[in-house]
């Protein structure tokens, strides 16, 4: 074993030499090892985390025509480091009657449920932290404690505003996790495992769950957008609307470390996207050098995150019963149907060559797209003939022409 | 195995302590002067009208619920996702009666208008 | 007393602590989120029992549903938030007595049996991933749980139109 | 090794916890969770059988799930008659929760 073959296991068994010659026993060896290696990625998350800052505030500003930071250090490099040092000093004011636990709780939980998700996320052929074989519902799982965090924090922080946007927020959020866990059921169903290494294992050669499953992959992306609150779906801080959201009553770090998991979260989608759908660390060379398929997962997990900031920085908000319907009346009912048609298509094709396969999958999909993307033309158009007279009446009222049925199509 | 689970117990507590370390840090960084007026509850500069339990629309709870059903049949499908590749086509057929039925619960709260936003 | 035995009596202790929580907290919000406590320890207790697949689905279902539709349901009554006082019927020692009895018979009946003493079969990662798939082959498989499976399914959506007939506001 | 007995005393305590709080509290929600402790000392025991004594068997695993769906159903069900009962009667006492007598 060397180096480059398997890095990891190879400073693994360096250190682990290195600390058995100090004469500590094997178990408490390994302890050490495993200490060692959760705080390398916790931390290592963390203080990317400053980085990221910076890139989203530079692509934004850029987005809209901004420079963007550009004032402390070389392109504004230090100016998240600034903010963090301001935002360190800065006085945590408690509301009367805040719950005391819950309320300082909550920003602890937020963090703490996006670094939860490094844990099995495997950054290249054996780098991965633990390889559990339920990988894909302990994803799931752990979300559901960030959204306890904002359960908590909405509802200790003893203001009416706080809670009323905690349980917009948590209403949302449950909602999105559905049309998300049945679009993560497909990379399941198609490799067989809930293993996140056997599911990037399961695309080697190209067979990236993108190509095979793209509707799932758009459901997914979509779905993960609107867990994270980003925009489009940005109603966790809709400033417009609500005052602020779940977190108005916090101050300092602790509203601080919110921005933080946000922040986190939106690039750790991506990576659990990249990993799923976009084959992971897999791509040529990257099984015998695992440090090269840690450059391509990056690669690809960047990409996806530059997609992430041009629709944050393109689109605006939907409204609260948009995002009700896309979600219920939409993606619900397509991600049901999409595993269905999967289901049956790969089952029944379940002995002809992989590429034939692959290529069924892939039709079965955009068809089921298709057919999807008819019925909501369908159901727009026959909204728009229901809307249609109340228009024609106010426009024959001010005197100008009726616009002519099939000119003014593209509302 | 179980030092799987060890290595994420460990993960829990290393990714709880560690913002937990830096909000004391801060808290210790910054400055401590509360007052009576500074504590009141944040309501755009006037003061809190009223309780802060509002009462809340049954909608929220609508969505909940069908959020906990198709939930819990996600407790069904993942096993039947990682058996698959050994199921026959009888299986497969299963699992769609399975998913059919849930799609009507889905079309019934459609319909009633439990799945409108208002 | 091995490290995993340490483990296990910690996580017991914790959670039947957060269950008496559970069952005495004056403040029914609190009592939610010490079910949420317990449950997680209950979710401890399955991955010590290497049933990862029901560790998980414990968190996904229990914790990210089941108590977030509770606190929805405290939320929704909220006036008892303002109640203060022990929330227990006024025949709360014939509840503890009973209960006391019920875990007393219980205690009794397992010490005189002998397969209670019995160790841990080990499995290894790919048994647990065995036990899943066996779990997914029988629930659609005709000699098995496909009965049970199908009227699952029912179930659950009678049981979501029920609640939905039941809690619609209707104007 | 943790012995089986060990599981099997913490779900009768757990269950023993749970029943106290079906028979003894007053509010309707709580009477809940305490239904849902008990069902969660019979899951524990469930696993735990399985485990030890017939780790190849699959019916523990489908019981429990079984007892997922059991218990997801009740709580929806639960929770909306206790909201409901609520609008209509102002309370979400048990004792004062009696539709029957108009």
């Amino acid at each position: 074993m060397n180096f480059w073959n398997d890095p990891v296991n190879f400073i693994g068994q360096w250190l682990g030499g290195l600390l058995s010659g100090l004469g500590l026993a094997p178990s408490l060896v390994n302890f050490l090892l495993s200490l060692l290696g959760v705080l390398v990625l916790a931390m290592g998350s963390l203080l990317f985390t400053i980085f990221l800052i910076w890139y989203e505030r530079k692509i934004l500003g850029r987005i809209q025509d901004r420079l963007g930071p550009n004032r402390v250090g070389p392109f504004g490099l230090i100016q998240p480091i600034a903010d963090m040092m301001k935002i360190f000093t800065k006085e945590y004011i408690t509301p009367i009657g805040a719950d005391w636990l819950p309320y300082n709780l909550a920003p602890i939980m937020a963090v703490a449920s996006v670094l939860l998700l490094y844990a099995v996320i495997p950054f290249g052929n054996r780098m991965v932290g633990v390889d559990l074989n339920v990988g894909v519902l302990y994803l799931v799982a752990i979300g559901g404690f960030g959204i306890l965090a904002i359960v908590m924090a909405g509802w200790s922080s003893n203001n009416k505003y706080a809670l009323l946007g905690a349980f917009r927020v948590i209403a949302l959020l449950v909602s999105y996790e559905v049309p998300m866990v049945l679009a993560l059921l497909v990379p399941v169903l198609l490799s067989g495992s809930m293993g996140m290494s056997a599911i990037v294992q399961a695309q080697a050669g190209g067979f990236w769950y993108l190509f095979v499953a793209p509707l799932a992959a758009l459901v997914f992306f979509l779905s993960s957008i609107a867990e994270v609150g980003r925009a489009p779906f940005d109603l966790i801080e809709a400033e417009s609307e609500i005052v602020a959201g779940f977190n108005i009553e916090y101050s300092g770090l602790k509203f601080g470390f919110f921005y933080v998991a946000e922040f986190l979260h939106s690039f750790t989608v991506s990576v659990i996207f990249a990993t799923v759908f976009l084959g992971g660390w897999q791509g040529p060379g990257a099984a015998t050098y695992p440090l090269l398929g840690f450059v391509y997962f990056i690669v690809k997990a960047w990409i996806v995150y530059f997609v992430l900031l041009l629709f944050r920085g393109s689109l605006p908000r939907f409204r609260i019963d948009q995002m009700m319907d896309l979600n219920w009346k939409v993606l619900t009912p397509l991600s049901l149907s999409l595993v269905v048609v999967i289901a049956l298509v790969d089952k029944l094709l379940a002995n002809v060559s992989l590429l034939v396969r692959g290529i069924g999958l892939l039709s079965s999909s955009l068809v089921v797209g298709f057919v999807a993307v008819e019925i909501m033309r369908q159901a727009g158009a026959k909204r728009r003939r229901e809307v249609a007279p109340a228009f024609e009446h106010r426009e024959a009222a001010s005197g100008s022409a009726p616009v002519q049925p099939g000119s003014g199509g593209g509302l | 195995m179980l030092s799987d689970w060890l290595y994420i117990g460990l993960f829990i507590l290393i990714a709880a302590a560690l913002p937990a370390a830096a909000i004391i840090v801060a808290g210790l960084l910054g400055p401590h002067k509360p007052n009576s007026i500074k504590n009141q509850t944040y309501e755009c500069g006037i003061e809190t009208v009223g309780e802060t339990w509002v009462q809340f629309k049954a909608q929220y709870y609508i969505f909940a619920l069908v959020f906990l059903v198709f939930d819990v049949e996600t407790v069904f499908l993942y096993p039947w996702a990682v058996a698959f590749g050994q199921l026959t086509l009888y299986g497969v057929l299963e699992a769609t009666l399975f998913i059919l039925i849930l799609a009507g619960g889905l079309l019934y709260a459609w319909r009633k208008g439990a799945l409108e936003w208002v | 007393m091995t490290s995993i035995q340490i483990i296990f009596l910690l996580a017991a202790a914790g959670t039947l602590a957060a269950g008496v929580f559970v069952v005495s907290s004056p403040k029914i919000l609190h009592a939610a989120l010490w079910l949420i406590v317990s449950l997680f320890g209950i979710a401890i207790m399955f991955a010590l029992l290497q049933a990862n697949f029901f560790a998980v689905i414990q968190v996904v279902v229990y914790i990210g549903a089941i108590a977030i539709l509770i606190i929805f349901g405290v939320m929704l009554t909220r006036r008892i938030m303002q109640d203060t006082g022990l929330q227990l019927t006024r025949f709360w020692w014939g509840a503890a007595l009973a209960s006391l009895g019920i875990f007393a018979g219980l205690i009794t009946m397992l010490s005189g049996w002998k397969a209670a003493d019995i160790a841990l079969p080990e499995m290894s990662s790919s048994g647990t991933t065995q036990a899943i798939s066996q779990l997914g082959q029988a629930l659609v498989s005709p000699d098995a749980y496909v009965l049970p499976f199908e009227a699952a399914s029912i179930l659950l959506v009678v049981a979501m139109i029920g609640a939905i007939y039941i809690a619609l506001d209707r104007k | 090794m943790i012995p089986l007995s060990w599981y099997l005393v913490f779900s009768a305590a757990l269950f023993s916890i749970g029943l106290f709080g079906v028979l003894a509290r007053k509010n309707a929600i709580a009477i809940l969770m305490g239904v849902e402790l008990m069902l969660n000392a019979v899951n524990i025991n469930l696993i735990a059988f399985w485990r030890y004594l017939t780790p190849t068997q699959v019916a523990g695993p489908a019981f429990v799930t079984m007892v997922f769906a059991t218990a997801a159903a009740e709580v929806a069900v639960g929770l909306a008659l206790i909201i409901s009962a609520y609008r209509r009667r102002n309370t979400v006492t048990a004792d004062e929760i009696d539709l029957l007598k108009g």
